[in-house]
């Protein structure tokens, strides 16, 4: 039994939920911040055969700096291959080979819908944002999709303002309809609050666990969607002593993931 | 037969105004020397295209350089949106571009279609998605689906993108064009192929012999090449593998430049229209941030092991 | 996670009768020793596919180990047509094979669509020729026509070919199986890609770090590789670029003793069933043919040049 | 005005007919023997700038002995390119970039419709050949298709028992019928008598040159189809000295294009 620290940001909290969702010889497409860091953290703990890509080309990295993006100077050196977006998100992710996506975004809906192009109206923008990316073909592709969101009512909706990635669409069948491959989906959305998981049925996300210091009446106040609660929600697991060695001694001693702090991430 | 010319030549001869332009470099090796050449030339009407634009692509934004932008993504990375695109799209500064919406996965589907002579290519990402709902320059012919011929399952048909030319910085090239690259590709390979023909910068031009000796790292034949331009440095802020860094510190500089149009042009006046060449550019950049800034951006060594193609 | 076998492993576990196989190597690369060991284990009703066949496939049809054939191309090249092909087809030697046919454009296409997850893709050849009118056990499926949604256009779509698994011989690997390779690629690559699991035959298994000198020469990454084998002039009497040369006069000995069933037979007891491994067959080679034989086939050095991919 | 010799062989004055066909700067898609001994003749004369590229994946090659196969391992070290048939087949012929081909067969028509399938019946063979390779899409696809065969009724037909490979299917329009690109298909037949061409009309080939010591009635009688002869038929120019140099000092200092007399070509 794992013994637990309350010395411990939300920040690294988040990334051990993220770690928790990676199995053992997963394949994981990773960006930058959050997900590297959730999928470190698997690897150096239950997931040792764990291994992660970038959309850019890259497969099996060894950094020794940080990536600040995907196409980082550090993920060339070292890697197992180096290849081009056609090799990672054509022959690994439309082929079916991605396990796992991360993706966060501007917008989240209860479907897991992302919105990372437009706030407000696509053709009169209050604010436009850089689009998809990698985010569409994770969304659609990746077998299991874990979304890093912010708990607020700006972060979250009830529908996003364009889906610019799928989640469920626009729920049950909505995936299957289009040809979306099977078994593939938003698996668990992480905010600063809460993990929310989606209901088989509803396609809805509804709130698995709640983060140590929270609320389940705080977290649905902040949901915009009426959240519904799991029979058995309960508080999140903290991150292990061993979790919290392997963040700060091994991936990220100058404690670059404080920054998130700043964005809100508390 | 040398094609070895000087950007600008590159530029004024292979770039019209109304161009179809494929910029080669995902964060890696983007092609800024010939960026900063389309600026001081004041292009215009250009489409451009790359999967996961950067601070190049704003730049020609900004700089009025381009009408049509057929994009997957556009930030300033780590420096966040980019400045220049939102201007546009938001308040139509200097002009509001067109811009038609694909993904990193789509996009780079549609290049290697157009490369490999293929008139359209099927793909699995954007279905169900508002990316169908919405069209730009290219209305009808942004995507069809169809039910497959073979087992009716619904599919999505990209069309094959044939830009008129294609501008890369790789790490060598000789003379007369074959051009290699190692280290992040993005869509680099299949862009270039995809155009009518292509502009070569590089770090290094090397003997015909040299790329003889290691043929399989070339991706572009010479006889797809109109120009070969030999460009040190010549993809700064961004990198070249094994030859320079990111410049993070010079992104900052972009970002904070870029916050307003003054602020923008008073970076092209000082980085793009009061520099004649890469060679200015280059000493102008070591005159203002010092050598030891300039020598920190340079790789250090970590060579391969050779191999052998001989029998 | 070492994934290094025996070849006897590798054929015994993830080659099982019936199953459908992509053999690389077009000339370049032959992965010989898995041939012959799939004789050894006599297996049974495969569905094998290469781009340009040769007496590598000749073998595999001779010894029965065939069902069906997805081909392009057969011969022994400078010797000829290929024997056992020929016998299967003309007189049911030893039993007829099904072939479908298609050509050295549309078969790497359809292995390339089938490792890029695409349901099919459209190819510019084959139209108005027999090779339309003539299928065997694909048959409606072979190709589909249909009119361009976007230029109504008359379309040859194929469909993706999806290998059971895929036995490519390269210079070099990892133990994990992070593959590379350098020279004539043929479709290895995409043929690879394309399978559920890879086979991974190699001259010299070398370290993770050596891989990660060059990561842009890998062509299939550990995670789709079932098994590392380590085969030292496993491509014989083909070649492997930087290794060893094509072995002309073995071409010529297999000719002549494939031109009779008994012959052929021969040539199986002595240098397949005869045999335990590739080891025995390099020192049956030597012991018959003189050292200075498999010495003269060996490749002279003429190193690339190195690289770096440091920042 | 270039000079020429009488001493010659047949193969030689079929290799020059080859050549001349080639311009300055043309993009050559080669077999082995007659149609790369063409293409060099070509480079060292007339069209220094054509290049040459083999289908299993290499361009520009150099190699130091003679390449016996598409795949020979003489093609890899000093070549400009040597990927794959994805690059070759794919990214440089179907994406019309090949200005020549160069294709034989064991049986050619009157339209330029090449067999290398099945002598016979398809399904009862009596000879099975080794198939398409990469001709079909060689015929299909290269601007100018450069065809060798025997003058004789066996290898020419006045329809092919198998059209692996397109000239002109069943004559004019065909091939635009199919969608094959415009301005593609056959330019000419090479034979060991003559130099054929083919009609823009009826698009079928006629005698456009007899070579020395062949007469136009005895072609037309070795030819199974009804063949025209040109106003302007002429004696095929004889390889020049220069040509000649360069076959013998240069390309085959060992004879060795004189085995095609063995199979034939006298």
């Amino acid at each position: 039994m794992s013994t637990h620290t309350s010395a411990y940001i939300k920040p690294e909290l988040m990334a051990c939920c993220g770690s928790r969702e990676i199995r053992d010889h997963d394949v994981v497409i990773v960006g930058t911040g959050f997900p590297t860091m959730s999928a470190n953290i698997a690897k150096h703990t239950h997931a040792p055969h764990a291994t992660m890509m970038q959309e850019s080309g890259v497969y099996d990295a060894r950094p020794t700096r940080p990536a600040l993006s995907v196409g980082d100077p550090c993920l060339n050196p070292g890697a197992a291959m180096v290849g081009g977006l056609i090799d990672v998100m054509g022959m690994f992710l439309q082929a079916g080979w991605v396990d796992v996506g991360f993706l966060s975004g501007s917008q989240v809906d209860k479907f897991g819908n992302i919105n990372t192009t437009v706030i407000g109206d696509y053709h009169a923008p209050a604010s436009r944002l850089p689009g998809s990316g990698g985010a569409n073909p994770i969304g659609a592709l990746a077998r299991r999709v874990l979304i890093i969101a912010l708990h607020d009512k700006r972060s979250l909706a009830e529908r996003v303002d364009f889906i610019t990635t799928p989640g469920y669409l626009d729920g049950p069948g909505s995936r299957e309809r289009w040809g979306l491959p099977p078994d593939t989906g938003p698996q668990v959305i992480i905010t600063n609050k809460a993990v929310m998981r989606f209901d088989d049925k509803t396609k809805e996300a509804y709130l698995a666990s709640y983060h140590p210091g929270c609320t389940v009446d705080e977290i649905v106040k902040l949901t915009p969607w009426d959240l519904k609660v799991a029979p058995d929600v309960h508080e999140t697991e903290p991150p292990t002593q061993e979790e919290l060695r392997v963040i700060r001694e091994v991936l990220d001693p100058h404690r670059m993931i404080a920054v998130y702090e700043k964005r809100g991430y508390v | 037969m040398s094609k070895v010319m000087s950007m600008q030549a590159a530029i004024r001869d292979h770039v019209p105004d109304g161009a179809f332009v494929f910029m080669g470099g995902y964060v890696c090796r983007p092609p800024f020397s010939a960026v900063h050449e389309i600026v001081r030339q004041q292009k215009k009407d250009l489409t451009i295209t790359r999967s996961n634009a950067a601070d190049d692509f704003d730049i020609l934004i900004g700089a009025g350089c381009v009408k049509r932008f057929i994009s997957t993504f556009i930030s300033l990375g780590l420096y966040g949106l980019a400045r220049c695109y939102r201007r546009s799209i938001e308040k139509g500064i200097p002009h509001t571009i067109e811009v038609e919406e694909y993904t990193n996965l789509s996009l780079p589907m549609m290049l290697m279609a157009g490369a490999m002579g293929m008139p359209f290519v099927p793909v699995k990402d954007m279905v169900g998605t508002d990316l169908m709902r919405v069209s730009s320059f290219m209305g009808e012919d942004k995507f069809k689906m169809i039910d497959s011929p073979f087992d009716g399952r619904p599919v999505m048909l990209v069309p094959a993108l044939k830009p008129d030319v294609a501008v890369i910085h790789v790490q060598q090239a000789d003379e007369d064009g074959n051009a290699q690259m190692w280290g992040i590709a993005g869509d680099c390979k299949w862009g270039a192929n995809a155009a009518a023909k292509v502009i070569v910068s590089c770090e290094r031009i090397v003997s015909r012999e040299t790329i003889g000796k290691d043929p399989s790292r070339t991706i572009v034949p010479a006889f797809k090449v109109a120009g070969v331009v030999e460009e040190p440095f010549g993809a700064h802020p961004g990198y070249t593998p094994g030859f320079y860094d990111t410049d993070f510190g010079f992104g900052y500089v972009y970002q904070q430049a870029s916050n307003t149009v003054e602020g923008f042009q008073a970076f092209l006046d000082e980085w793009v229209y009061g520099l004649a060449d890469r060679t200015a550019y280059t000493q102008h950049y070591i005159q203002k941030f010092g050598f030891s800034q300039y020598k920190k951006l340079q790789a250090a060594f970590d060579w391969s092991y050779p191999v052998s193609y001989a029998y």
